[in-house]
């Protein structure tokens, strides 16, 4: 593979993060568990670790300078993200714990406030649980009724089937961008056009999608995108929800609390505009600081070149685990992202993934949170998942360490 | 610096509003406030023939955003819409330091000009001519000058 | 003041913060606006930057020894959390993003359960919004109705004034520990012994007492308690709900998705125990042990020297602040915790602020997210709060400061 | 290390499970989960006398999980509720490392000492053995077998 037709250079990539530098105390990994969280580059570690040592204060209502500057880097970081999503304005972005506060927070205040008894909310099968549950709790709680938007045998999504399953009493269409099982890469500028044609709004889950790929909310046209820092090169404790305005105009609060508020006294309660309205209490400053540098991290690279990039190793990656005898993957081949859910022989997930462990390549198994989608895949499986730092070697390894798995439980 | 920003002329207008109060209707009514602070500027005001003929004020906050809302209502009676946009594009540049405020056309207005080295305080010296520029508008959709 | 005959030296404590040492592009500040948020000492910026840097991997449902480990971590973080609050397992603490997310927590999952119409809710005239607004809500959500135990003139809660608002429908009464206005401390043992003779259940918003005094749940026996990191020299976007785990298992979840579930399907879920019931996606992990660095950081110095310490210097500014002409000071004396909000004069708060600022005294101006007691004491105060690293060379800046105050507002 | 942790013996218990499957009532029913993975046992238990009559097993899971269920089936069905305790203790000690295994009197059990070297699947190893456990402890309180 000709990495260096391509601009991305993984392993020099590798030496902006500290968890791929020699350490003592540290044996070095082979990180294939990106879809699970990505490693942090020295960028922006040193960017919240200086805004713990000299930019810290509390955002809102200010007193002093130093409550200013925090404010402003707060709000610089929401300015970033807009403009990272093309977002019309830094207003339509809400800053969450992550993907999955930012999807509950959708269904709790969008979803109890305009989905009724008899309506409909259509989601795929492919879903992991904070794009599923959420629905399935409202859809409880309303009366309403969840679709299931069953995946084809390849794993994919058929848009005739959402036609089919589109109605008039349809008001919400919740989709993955990137399964975090099957790497399929859905089509969601189609899904929100079908979905806003039907009269329904539309909302991406991006968790998987953000930092390997352009994401742009103009472009798809979705009414609602989440996705979580940590799975960006960022940390943890910071997700955003990125809703048009209108929408959050006429959305009740979530969490209450202060900052939300502007006047409160016994009789009467005055909310705060967008995006404060959503953002009740002290809210994750030097998080915010921290997602700020992984997204000018993320665009220092460009996400046109990441996508190349990973796109290419994804090809390598197919074809050298259809190299393993008795391996088989799930989802779309060959046009997918690098997520690769798998099962060997009759070995056990988790045991793979131990061998693979005294190995130093670090998968996942399970059921990846996505219960629905496991059971019609036939139970728990191996995961590995790729971000721009790895590199065919890092292949390599997984296959030679899947070979040795065999061996160790017994096949030829 | 700390006393450009508060200079007697400001802290005057502070403890002595000029054009405190509320008008009776018909009036028009807008409502600024400043989130960052809680600092709050409500104006009422009487148009007629394309002037602000009558203006009050009332609010509260600090000494900053409430003389200049005092300011305003002082500076701003009589003049017809145009002139008022302009002067308050005038106050804008100068709170910001993109201009020079002249005295002779500005008067009392030109001591906003000490929030410059306070930027956090800008917001407090530009509330009220923020609240005015939203009021005005709207002013050509006004049909009965009493109801919005 | 003879800070020798006590075991802390705010001198060396300060030499454990970044924020106190000489840096080329900060002027020093005389920080005092610590109940909005405290600085962070380097023992909690390093064990974040090293999470980050070395032990970076996701929870839940290992695959590999990073995930495992940073498993362990997140769980010794709630274990010291339990420890450090004295509850009887660390499945009573669930990590949230600060104390409004708590408070929202309980009054959305435990409150729409148990609170029906024609139910009573006693909450203070002092409480912050966090433990406010989610109760008017809630109140008005359930048709339950919302008591406010009014405080005396000196900003106290009379006991008999409980006695007197208690029925057979009350269900809960919200206290704050200490007011983050007043620095009233209030006696929540017996606040919570009287709820419950009456069969109420009792709610101690802790944000303000936890760093400052030692918190003993056991001890107070309260039902819940919450409290943020940021305030106890741990990061932003972390927090925590104390709660007797016989609540906790009649609870039903909060949000929903990852981690929280054990079996979904289409037909069927059945929740995590808790505390993984309460905590749906991927947890603040890295400030998870951050926090654990701030508490074992208080452990270091000893939460009865750190209330002696803190008396003391309280004691020192109250005398200090009287000397001000002109200065009127809300809450009780001298009985109260180092958190002081006053007037001065017909300046207003804001103005008071920013000539401080000028002096590099940080303080904070407002109604402290705090507006009925804002109605109450006649608007918005400037206020100034301690941490353990101040000292009385502090106190003598403020002084000095509202003195310039006066006389940059023509005051003799 | 991966060839103490994936013995034979193990591997030979996954792929064979002995006494898989349930018990017609009456009988005991006890679920032990793994939450850290996922990992699933359930027990099916009839008691007479103060013996475990019979027992099987299903679940589904890594082969450590399922083999150590298996074994325990195996090694338990016949005993006293006071020896399969006594067993219980013996194998938790032994799969944490405090003892060393007696093959004389633990037979199979003995390979599950491997999982030593592995400690996030010690739980795997122990999930049956604490399901075990959490069933005898209510044993005292069943007056029908066939009904909890
Ligand atoms: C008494 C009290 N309760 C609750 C809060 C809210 O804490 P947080 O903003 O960290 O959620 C605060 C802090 O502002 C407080 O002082
Ligand atoms: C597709 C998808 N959605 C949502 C989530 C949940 O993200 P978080 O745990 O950060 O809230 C994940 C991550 O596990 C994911 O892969």
């Amino acid at each position: 593979m000709a990495t260096t037709r391509l601009a991305i250079d993984a392993h020099e990539i590798r030496r902006q993060f500290p968890f791929f530098q020699p350490h003592p105390e540290m044996r070095s990994v082979i990180y294939l568990d990106n879809a699970a969280t990505t490693q942090k580059p020295y960028a922006v570690i040193e960017a919240v670790s200086h805004f713990w040592a000299y930019q810290n204060a509390n955002v809102h209502r200010g007193g002093h300078g130093a409550g200013a500057k925090a404010s402003a880097l707060y709000e610089a970081a929401r300015e970033c993200v807009a403009k990272f999503l093309n977002a019309r304005e830094p207003a339509e972005i809400v800053f969450t714990r992550g993907t999955t506060e930012a999807i509950n927070l959708v269904a709790s205040s969008w979803g109890e406030t305009f989905v009724r008894a008899g309506d409909e909310i259509i989601v795929t099968e492919m879903e992991h649980h904070a794009n599923l549950l959420p629905w399935m709790r409202l859809a409880e709680k309303q009366g309403a009724t969840l679709r299931v938007w069953r995946i084809t045998d390849d794993g994919r999504l058929d848009l005739d089937a959402l036609r089919a399953l589109l109605t008039e009493r349809t008001r919400l269409v919740a989709v993955v961008h990137i399964s975090n099982v099957l790497g399929t890469v859905n089509p969601v500028a189609e899904i929100c056009r079908i979905a806003h044609e039907a009269g329904a709004r539309c909302l991406v889950d991006a968790a998987q999608s953000i930092a390997h790929m352009p994401v742009d909310v103009q472009a798809i046209d979705c009414d609602f995108l989440a996705f979580s820092g940590h799975k960006a090169y960022g940390p943890t404790g910071i997700g955003v929800l990125y809703a048009k305005r209108a929408l959050l105009e006429e959305m009740p609060p979530y969490q209450v609390g202060g900052g939300m508020v502007r006047i409160v006294s016994w009789e009467r309660r005055q909310w705060a505009e967008p995006p404060a309205k959503f953002e009740a209490g002290t809210p994750p400053i030097g998080e915010a600081v921290g997602l700020h540098a992984a997204l000018d991290f993320i665009d220092s690279l460009g996400r046109e070149a990441i996508a190349a990039y990973e796109h290419e190793l994804t090809e390598y990656a197919l074809r050298r685990l259809q190299e393993v005898p008795g391996l088989r993957l799930h989802g779309p081949v060959p046009d997918r992202a690098g997520i690769f859910a798998f099962t060997l022989e009759d070995i056990h997930p988790h045991d793979i993934a131990t061998v693979l462990d005294t190995r130093d390549v670090a998968i996942r198994s399970g059921l990846h949170c996505a219960h629905p989608l496991g059971e019609r895949l036939g139970g728990a499986t191996a995961r590995a998942s790729l971000a721009v730092y790895n590199d065919t070697s890092h292949i390599d390894a997984l296959v030679e360490a899947l070979h040795t798995t065999r061996k160790v439980f017994g096949y030829a | 610096m700390l006393n450009e920003l508060y200079q007697e002329i400001i802290l005057d207008h502070y403890r002595h509003p000029r054009s405190w109060g509320e008008l009776e209707p018909p009036k028009i009514t807008q409502e600024g406030f400043n989130p960052s602070c809680g600092d709050e500027v409500i104006l009422d005001l009487r148009l007629d023939d394309g002037r602000i003929e009558d203006i009050r004020f009332h609010g509260r906050g600090c000494s900053i955003s409430q003389a200049s809302a005092s300011m305003l209502a002082e500076s701003v009676k009589g003049k017809t819409l145009e002139e008022a946009r302009a002067l308050i594009q005038q106050v804008l540049a100068l709170v910001k330091g993109e201009i020079e405020g002249d005295p002779e056309t500005l008067g009392d207005i030109v001591a906003l000009a000490g929030v410059r080295n306070f930027p956090v305080r800008v917001k407090c010296a530009t509330l009220a001519w923020h609240t005015l520029e939203e009021a005005l508008k709207h002013a050509d959709s006004y049909t009965d000058w009493g109801v919005k």
